[in-house]
């Protein structure tokens, strides 16, 4: 049997490796999929706890379907954002779209 | 504990899920970046099936693996960056640092203390569950979830027409 | 809460309808398009506008304005009929009302409530102002047919309906006085309709001021009510558990001229009379009424006949038993025991009816010899009240105010005739090429002008033709078209007038009936019945010889007979004999198809029934056959507006026996009046140019002073208007300019020196100082701004580690890293 | 875990349990997987016959009787042929995606329910699983075409993405529409749900529109744009030779029938036949109807011209779309309405003839307005288009072009 723990430390392991992703990738599209592993880890963690202290409820899936539109929101959002970026600078490196440097 | 076919599977899918990862914060070329990143939706999704919330995995491999990862492929080629950077990280040392102390501090001081070392929470999965059509219901009743419902659509609606703005080419520019 | 089915909450409907067509109208339907002033008339005046595009309200707007109008009057007419008709319905209404009040404002430990009720008093009022307003509406819509701002109008109008409507229904002081601003503004911005006439808004001003003074007055008497009884809800006041707060009203000396008998009753029944003396144009300070005659006719009906002037009045009746007093300063009118409100209701009431009916002899304005006949038929009213006889007066209230709508608008179409006949004259002159021979050409021309904004003109194209240069040629000397045109021909001078009958027959025979009404001619017209209580009252004091209710009666009897005189004087002048003057000759009102016609003719029906019939709600039993006919069993109003009243004996009405003498008294006055009147002016009517023959009689200098209101007016400009316009020129010249200025000067002087050096100071110190500041500041901000490096991921990586600092912290602090449970 | 049928016998015969399951499981795994491997090589067979003859040929007739066995011969010659690997290709997607693209089609084997008894699995989400699995094609294509480092493969690709994309919106809400009906996404639910009546006579709109959007999903004409041999050599698969090939040509084929059963299993009551619904006699009645399909599907595309791919667009996004959501809301709120009037079972599932009867002849009254509604809105844009039309060529010959 699976206890809970396994999947939290799953979650979090894959949760750590997404933030070094948005932290560490060069690349725009990198970062963007780097926040998708994130949201991934937290889905696993939502409906991991859902399963094991809460099966009678509905939340854990309820807050998971969310986190699927938030995701795909974010996105869409974010990859026409750094398609326009990369239009007019024609660079997907966060690190040089620094116009708001102070 | 005994190995149980459950168990295989989670660890089978673990490695899937963090492999994929691994591979998309570490390959050179984002193509593939893309593919690993399915390959880790992949595995998450599997984990939806052995914690038996199937419909969340068929989601997740159509909205995933048949939206969003398609999407990235095309930002990908749209925006030539397969490997167009010579260096793939930026202050590579800090960042591990700082990704292995996240994890640390998360395993050593939330989950062990709270989760591992807790003998109320080592109980084996319950057998009640509640099925895709509890789903539905829930995001159908009023006093339930039907508001987020119609608001999570709202989002979804209002992000599209945003993306489609701020990617479109403004018609002066060529 | 449901205002349709509970009759406790339809008061509350009442005035909704109004305020809300006034909102409407003001918010949604006042377009209005730039269009060059061809010269729009302001009721009967051109202003020198030139060409000058002003705005001038479109068709769309004026139908807007007129049907959202109209529905609100209509609403609050069903609503309210349908009050008085539940209310008359059950018998023992009255003991219970209906009504229901909100907590408004708490003031210190007490709530101040407001609300509102029916009880028979007001349900008499809300059968007649609804009505009576409605044709006022109605009638407008003719009237106003050509005016360029008539959805203001419109807008305003409602406003005041739904201002006299809150008045009327309220049930406490403090609402009453707030419908009772309301209506004041509204009257001043009514009566200043036309502003570009100067008389017009002069006339405004004064009647606002003037019932300023008054209704300053008054808020001093609600204030020192609700400081003595700690409530303004008329039943709480009056009528609940059997008149303790009157008691109390009664033996509480007044804080001002106590020691001279004044209960604290007396002292608030002066200050409210007080307020109703301006309100409803009694003796000193009646004389911002004629001049209101400025306003627009509608207008002029609306104050002097369904509203303002009610209102005063029904202040008084709604709070008659303060007035009464109980307790130590008691009064019983009908024993002869006065006390101090009282008596100064009779007094001046007395004095005014007589007053303004001797003035109204003598005027030739057609709506002047109107507006004087209701201050004193207002005098009548407060006669009757100084005498206990507040059913008479209600009475009278009601009937007066339907015969007197009646008359201001009759008299309104007899102007609307004369104006239109006006520019019939002015058009045919124009045509065949000469004018009068005292007119400028330019005046016919004007007048060509003129003819435009009449709906009854045919050919208004080919006058816009040449409309343009025309214009731009009068520019420059349109100052003299105002002279010219004020002095030139006044549609309202009688002098102008006669043989109207034949050409406005509706308009004459309305007239009559309520000329008739309004002599109180025998037994078929209400005025007579509503005087001959109110005579009848007085007599039945007099005989037992208490003084006020003598001098009333006296006082009372010669001014009836004044006002069949005069109204007998002005029907003859006005629709008897032969024309006196081309314009009356070719007045009309453009064909009975025409809208403007039927709108102005309708109310006139509508209101001429009502001046007939009204008064057999009244008759008193024991009157000879009509008794019998009308009331077998007992005068219906009376009955009605007894069951209002506090069961305090002496106060509770009496309805005096039937006696020969004030009824024959009355029959003299009112026939002996019109037949003098019939005498002098309709007999051998007067023919063109004819002087007046009652300047013979009196003698050119009286008859001058009343024509000139015994100077009232010059005498308030002498003692009022002129010494404050000395002070302040006074004032002007030595305060402001001699001292203030003075000191001023000095001052600022002083302050240059002062600048001066501290510039000086400036320079060195401050600077050093002031620029030191920001040039650190700078510094530290350039050394910080280091940090904005606007990199994401290096905020994002600071953000981690503070979580991962913070988290190791709260992971320490919290335990978790102790040793396993 | 129970064991049953085949497992039971093992285990009689002296199994241990875990390894009898294990075998049955086995069993019925390569048994899913393994008919359609089989019959795809028929299927190959009878496609160019139809088309040789819909085109006037004869085709296939040389290797064995009818040329039935032409097409072993052809994966004869495909298995030896030399397997050629671009130099710049990416090795490990180049080498995956064929296997991706076939895998894509028979995972999709493993829902469908052959008879009442014989299915691979029964997921409580079994028509959700199948559009995910089927998205899974869409992947390999493209990896296919971007791994082939080949810019022909590359625009093949992205025509592919776009039209499937696209395309799928339609058919799930298409599909919307009979796990409506049958309040389940098991398709053996739906199957059982179609005892009463067909969906397809209860919802013919939605019939046509999955049949549409499954003929753009297979890319086949007129939305066969993805391998225009005119335009792009041969679209994604250019740079593909020998088994590699034959998988993607195998998984076409394979897609195209499974969408023929897929049809039949949701709008043409699966296995319910007129007679008897013995399991054979049920499977013969799945696969008459799924043959029936194919044989449209092929009809359709050996007949009608290619479009361009601006106009599938536009046929998508501004036809199929609307008028799916258009016949979701229309059927949903009808089923609502009867089953509030009590008119309709709340359960299709067990219902009979006569307690869908109503409901079926209401929802074919909406479908057939909805229908009209639709082809007159057709007349009247395709009027304008050709008056357009003419009008154009009228101003070129005005200008002597």
């Amino acid at each position: 049997m699976v206890p809970l723990w396994f999947y939290l430390i799953v979650a979090a392991a894959l949760f750590c490796i997404g933030t070094f992703g948005v932290l560490a990738r060069r690349n725009g599209v990198a970062v963007l999929m780097s926040v998708e592993l994130m949201l991934n880890a937290v889905n696993i963690n939502l409906v991991a706890f859902w399963r094991y202290l809460t099966p009678e409820k509905i939340n854990g899936m309820a807050f998971a379907a969310f986190i699927f539109v938030v995701a795909a929101a974010e996105a869409a959002v974010g990859l026409a954002i750094i398609i326009s970026v990369y239009r007019n600078r024609r660079s997907v490196i966060p690190e040089e779209a620094d116009t708001l440097r102070g | 504990m005994e190995i149980t076919i459950v168990t295989v599977a989670f660890i089978v899918f673990a490695l899937i899920s963090l492999g994929g990862a691994i591979g998309v914060v570490t390959c050179h070329n984002l193509f593939r970046g893309t593919i690993w990143l399915m390959v880790s939706l992949f595995g998450a999704a599997g984990f939806f099936v052995l914690l038996s919330a199937p419909f969340l995995a068929a989601v997740q491999v159509l909205v995933y693996i048949g939206a969003i990862a398609i999407l990235f492929t095309f930002a990908v080629m749209l925006t030539r960056s397969i490997s167009n950077l010579k260096t793939r990280f930026t202050r590579l040392n800090i960042n591990i640092a700082a990704a292995i102390a996240l994890f640390v501090l998360l395993v050593v001081g939330v989950i062990g203390p709270v989760f591992i070392l807790n003998p109320d929470l080592q109980q084996p999965v319950s057998s009640v569950t509640r099925t895709t059509i509890d789903l539905g219901e829930a995001f159908a009743r009023g006093n339930s979830f039907a508001l987020p419902f119609e608001l999570a659509s709202l989002l979804l609606t209002a992000a599209m027409i945003g993306a489609i703005v701020i990617a479109r080419e403004s018609d002066d520019e060529v | 809460m449901n205002f349709l089915t509970d009759p406790n909450l339809q008061p509350w409907l009442i005035p909704v309808g109004p305020l809300l067509a006034f909102i409407i109208i003001t918010l949604a339907t006042n377009r209005a398009k730039l269009t060059p002033s061809g010269d729009m008339v302001y009721g009967g005046f051109r202003p020198p506008y030139g060409n000058m595009p002003i705005p001038v309200a479109t068709n769309w707007s004026r139908i807007l304005s007129i049907s959202v109008g109209m529905g609100g009057i209509i609403m609050s007419l069903l609503v309210s009929w349908s009050m008085v008709f539940r209310a008359i319905g059950d018998h023992d209404f009255g003991s219970k009302i209906f009504g229901n009040n909100i907590p408004w404002l708490a003031t210190g430990t007490s709530m101040l409530n407001v609300g509102v009720m029916v009880d028979p008093l007001n349900a008499t009022l809300l059968f007649m102002v609804p009505l009576a307003v409605l044709c006022i509406f109605i009638y407008s819509i003719g009237y106003m047919a050509a005016d360029p701002r008539q959805s203001r109008f419109f807008a305003l109008i409602s406003l005041f309906a739904g201002a006299m409507l809150t008045l009327t229904v309220s049930d406490n002081l403090l609402f009453l006085f707030v419908g009772w601003e309301v209506m004041g503004l509204c009257s001043y911005l009514l009566i200043g309709f036309w502003f570009e006439k100067e008389s017009a808004y002069k006339a405004a001003i004064k009647a606002f001021t003037t019932t300023r003074v008054a209704d300053v007055i008054m808020l001093l008497g609600i204030v020192y009510l609700y400081h003595v009884t700690g409530t303004l809800n008329f039943r709480e006041i009056m009528y609940d558990n059997n008149g303790a707060m009157l008691e109390l009203l009664g033996n509480t000396p007044a804080i001002l001229f106590g020691s001279f008998g004044f209960s604290a009753a007396s002292l608030i029944g002066v200050f409210l009379i007080i307020g109703t003396i301006g309100k409803s144009a009694q003796f000193p300070l009646h004389v911002w009424l004629p001049d209101a005659m400025q306003g627009p006719t509608p207008v002029s009906a609306m104050i002097h006949a369904a509203a303002m002037v009610s209102a005063g009045i029904y202040a008084i009746i709604r709070m008659y038993p303060v007035f009464v007093g109980a307790g130590a300063f008691a009064a019983d009118p009908h024993h002869g025991i006065f006390t101090q409100p009282l008596m100064l209701m009779a007094l001046v009431g007395g004095f005014t009816a007589l007053f303004a009916a001797t003035m109204a002899v003598a005027q030739n304005d057609v709506k002047a010899v109107l507006a004087y006949s209701t201050i004193s038929q207002l005098g009548f009213m407060m006669a009757a009240l100084g005498i206990g006889a507040y059913v008479a007066a209600t009475f009278h209230l009601i009937t007066h105010a339907f015969f007197k709508a009646l008359l201001f608008m009759a008299s309104g179409s007899v102007i609307h005739a004369m104006e239109h006949g006006e520019h019939h004259v002015h058009e045919h002159a124009h045509g065949d090429g000469h004018g009068h021979d005292d007119h400028a050409p330019t005046h016919a021309n004007t007048h060509e002008h003129g003819a435009h904004d009449h709906s009854e003109v045919h050919d208004a194209h080919d006058h816009d033709a040449d409309h343009g240069h025309a214009g731009h040629a009068e520019h420059g000397h349109g100052e003299e078209h105002a002279a010219h045109d004020a002095h030139t021909f006044d549609p309202q001078d009688m002098m102008n007038m006669g043989g109207l009958r034949h050409k406005i027959p509706v308009t004459f025979y309305a007239f009559m009936i309520g000329g008739f009404s309004l002599a109180g001619f025998p037994l078929i017209t209400a005025g007579f019945w509503s005087k001959d209580e109110i005579l009848a009252d007085a007599w039945l004091g007099a005989t037992e010889g208490f003084g006020p209710h003598a001098f009333v009666f006296v006082m009372l009897a010669i001014a009836a007979f004044l006002t069949a005189f005069y109204t007998m004087r002005q029907l003859s002048l006005t629709f008897f004999g032969e024309a006196r003057t081309e314009e009356a000759a070719h007045a009309g009102l453009g064909g009975p198809m025409n809208i403007v016609s039927q709108t102005m003719q309708l109310p006139l029906i509508i209101l001429a029934f009502f001046a007939i019939v009204a008064g057999f709600a009244g008759v008193p039993q024991d009157f000879p056959i009509f008794g019998s006919i009308f009331s077998s069993d007992g005068s219906f109003f009376f009955h009605l507006v007894e069951r209002s009243v506090v069961p305090l004996d002496n106060i509770a009405p009496t309805h005096p026996p039937f006696n020969i003498f004030p009824v024959l008294v009355s029959f003299a006055v009112a026939l002996g009046g019109l037949y003098l009147g019939w005498v002098m002016y309709g007999r051998k009517p007067l023919k063109a140019g004819e002087p007046d023959p009652l300047v013979a009689i009196l003698g050119p200098s009286l008859h001058q002073t009343l024509a000139r209101r015994y100077y009232m007016d010059d005498l308030y400009t002498l003692v009022f208007v002129k010494p404050s316009q000395a002070v302040a020129n006074f004032v002007n010249v030595f305060i402001d300019k001699g001292v203030i200025d003075g000191i001023l000067h000095g001052v600022a002087r002083v302050f240059t020196w002062l600048g001066d050096f501290i510039k000086v100071l400036n320079l060195w110190l401050i600077d050093g100082v002031s620029d030191g500041i920001p040039h650190g500041i700078y510094k530290v901000g350039g050394w910080l701004r280091g940090t904005q490096t606007g990199r994401i991921q290096q905020y994002l990586l600071a953000v981690l580690i503070v979580t991962v600092l913070i988290g190791i912290v709260l992971a320490v602090s919290s335990g978790a890293l102790a040793a396993p449970r | 875990m129970d064991c049953t049928g085949l497992c039971e016998t093992l285990f009689r015969g002296g199994l241990d349990q875990g390894i009898a399951q294990f075998i049955s499981l086995l069993a019925g795994v390569l048994l899913v997987s393994g008919v359609p491997l089989v019959t795809v090589i028929f299927l190959i067979w009878v496609e160019r016959k139809i088309a040789a003859r819909i085109q006037d040929r004869l085709g296939p007739n040389r290797v064995g009787p009818f040329g039935l066995l032409q097409t072993f011969a052809d994966l004869i010659k495909l298995l030896i042929k030399e397997d050629i690997t671009p130099t710049a290709a990416d090795r490990l997607l180049y080498n995956a995606a064929p296997l991706v693209a076939f895998a894509s089609v028979v995972l999709i084997w493993g829902v469908i329910p052959y008879t009442p008894y014989h299915f691979g699995a029964d997921l409580e989400i079994g028509v959700l699983y199948m559009v995910a699995v089927a998205s899974l094609g869409t992947l390999a294509i493209m990896t296919a075409g971007w791994a082939s480092n080949n810019k022909y493969a590359l625009l093949g690709a992205f025509r592919v993405v776009a039209l499937l994309v696209s395309y799928e919106i339609p058919m799930v809400f298409a599909l919307l529409v009979p796990v409506m009906l049958a309040g389940s996404m098991s398709l053996l639910e739906i199957v059982h749900a179609q005892g009463g009546m067909w969906f397809g006579i209860m919802a013919p709109i939605s019939a046509v529109l999955f049949f549409i959007s499954a003929q753009a999903e297979t890319g086949r004409a007129p939305f066969d744009l993805i391998e225009a041999e005119s335009e792009l050599v041969a679209g994604f698969n250019i740079e593909y030779s020998g088994m590699k090939f034959g998988m993607f040509f195998a998984a076409e084929f394979l897609h195209v029938f499974t969408n023929a059963i897929l049809l039949v299993v949701f709008f043409f009551g699966g296995w319910y036949g007129p007679l008897w619904q013995e399991p054979l006699i049920a499977f013969m009645w799945l696969g008459l109807k799924a043959s029936v399909l194919y044989f449209i599907s092929l009809w359709i595309r050996n007949t009608v011209p290619r479009l361009r791919i601006d106009q599938v667009m536009w046929f998508n996004w501004f036809r199929l779309v609307p008028l799916s959501i258009a016949n979701v809301l229309v059927i949903a709120t009808v089923v609502k309405i009867m089953q509030l009037l009590n008119l309709a079972p709340r359960n299709l599932i067990g219902a009979s003839f006569g307690e869908v009867l109503p409901l079926t002849l209401v929802l074919l009254l909406a479908n057939i307005a909805m229908g009209l509604i639709i082809v007159g809105q057709l007349r009247t844009a395709g009027q304008t288009a050709r008056v357009a039309a003419e009008n154009r060529a009228s101003v070129r010959a005005a200008i002597g072009d």
